[in-house]
């Protein structure tokens, strides 16, 4: 599989099983999507480089992030995005799979 | 390249923000020039349900409706419409009642990616 | 026969509604003038609803802090457990009126209180 | 001694065992001579929607129904039930549409414990 | 406090703050009461050991054990009950918190 | 265009009706005629639904065996991720015509198929 999105919406502490991505994905290229109550994936320290150790991009969605209270000049890894973004992504990478 | 979306909604209309993502979703898509298909399958069939007044929170089947005046198909399973104490002709205006094998199945086969949209 | 309840809220904001739901929850037994404690404890997750910067706006869904607020109106009691929100997001200004606490305080509203209801 | 158990369900008839847990619950505080009441608030208040056809998982509206025969009484949210398109007069005989400020109050007043049934 | 008993209805992968049974009890007697999918940590070997640190006794739904393949004859701190049983369990701890 | 789906089953027996779902939604893609491959991979607490000895009859609830057997008519494939199983619950027998795979062959699943669903 040349490339893999998963799809997030749930928080770092509901979300436990992040290894399904490195067991799923392989040495496939692998981004994370992250919608809803995933984008504190962004803000909690711990968890986004737990996220970061997984995959190669992250992307996630700046309304989300804003409702939450953050600031949309996230860095590293992680990129605000908005929703048109977000269908180009899930047109551009082979599977999308929701976890 | 105008390609196909199928969302997967699993969620009810007010469980959570996820028949709300499925609406953003779907409209970037159509902003996009794709064509979209929305399958409600378990709890999502709530999605389709006429009559629904939120106080504060969106209106999940006015904006189903107005994604079907764009042109996308929306599609509920009827099985768990009737568990649900939901039937036929209760459904808002461009939804339809429909089934997995019938219905999915087509979307399934006309889809270039699928989007599953549940917790 | 009890004359308080508890809501532990446990849940982010805004993927679902059960932070709002707890708060208006509390909200009405305050009101209702026949329960004469009715107190909001955020614990893990719901940690972060005590956060001040939040712009539910910006997805058009209800406010959180303005339903904290309301509950300012009729002495309702709202609590954050500081190293939860601390181990999530750092130290954050938080919304006026939410007190930080420590788990000996959150034990004592535990006991304090004669129903204990989860959000 | 004859207690009195407040069910606070806050799960859909038919996204989970939840609605069937607090039915077993209910009927299991009958037998032992307690007093049940049962609200359903959230997606819980879908629970009492009449018509429910379930084709193999089990029937909660008659079960509540059942429940009421026997004397627990059972209320749903207003508010709740007019967001999801579900309007007094579609609850199931032995159910009632309230609200959190009459009655899920007197509920609460009454009640000696009270269980959480939520996810 | 005098008691808690803490109701769980998610499997231990889904369930993870058990901290909160020792956070929000302190030095109270502790009870854990497994409904539904909870029933697994009765049969899931490092989750049961888990539990048993936070808790004093933990009660099992017995149906929901047999619907999912397993014996009730559970031991150590596990005790196989049914839903009078639990109405008891509610009726005699002071407070009853589902976490 | 797909020809093929693959059924990402996380969910465990029988607090959720997922897998149960996940199952059914399988067989109409493989009876409808218009898929062609149609898999079920179980993986994580969706493990659990591969165990022989179930008895869902206790709680009334379908069975997820007899929903693996029915799928088996129409020649579908399903799947155990044996290492998530064996970290929940040891060595135990698991139903017929269930594969236990490595992760490895999980990723050629993902390959082989053109869209992935979760439950």
């Amino acid at each position: 599989m040349a490339s893999i999105l998963f799809v997030l919406l749930k928080t770092p502490h509901e979300n436990v099983n992040l290894e399904l991505t490195t067991d799923l994905g392989g040495q496939s290229k692998k981004a994370a999507l992250l919608f809803e109550d995933a984008v504190y994936y962004a803000v909690d320290r711990k968890a986004a480089k737990h996220l970061a150790e997984h995959v190669d991009e992250i992307f996630v969605i700046s309304d989300d992030l804003a409702a939450r209270g953050f600031e949309c000049d996230i860095g590293g890894k992680f990129k605000a995005i908005d929703y048109g973004q977000a269908v180009d992504l899930i047109m551009n990478y082979d599977r999308t799979v929701t976890l | 390249m105008k390609r196909t979306l199928l969302i997967h909604l699993r969620s009810g209309s007010m469980m959570n923000m996820d028949s709300n993502l499925a609406v953003k979703l779907a409209r970037a898509a159509l902003d996009r020039g794709h064509n979209v298909r929305i399958f409600g399958y378990g709890e999502g069939i709530t999605v389709v349900k006429e009559g629904q007044e939120p106080k504060r929170f969106p209106n999940v089947g006015k904006e189903l409706t107005e994604l079907a005046e764009r042109g996308a198909t929306i599609v509920v399973c009827e099985t768990c419409c009737a568990a649900r104490g939901i039937h036929r002709g209760e459904e808002v205006k461009g939804a339809k009642v429909g089934s997995l094998t019938n219905d999915l199945s087509k979307f399934v086969s006309e889809a270039d990616r699928i989007v599953t949209i549940a917790r | 026969m009890s004359q308080s309840i508890l809501i532990l809220a446990t849940k982010a904001p805004y993927g679902t509604e059960d932070f709002f739901a707890g708060a208006r929850l509390s909200l009405a037994m305050l009101a209702s003038g026949s329960i004469s404690r009715s107190t909001v404890l955020m614990v893990g997750d719901g940690t972060l609803n005590a956060i001040a910067s939040q712009n539910p706006g910006a997805i058009a869904m209800p406010s959180n802090p303005e339903a904290i607020n309301d509950l300012a109106d009729f002495e309702g009691e709202v609590y954050v457990l500081e190293e939860d929100l601390k181990a999530r997001v750092g130290d954050l200004p938080i919304i006026d009126g939410v007190k930080k606490i420590s788990w000996e305080k959150a034990r004592e509203l535990i006991s304090d209180h004669e129903l204990v209801t989860t959000f």
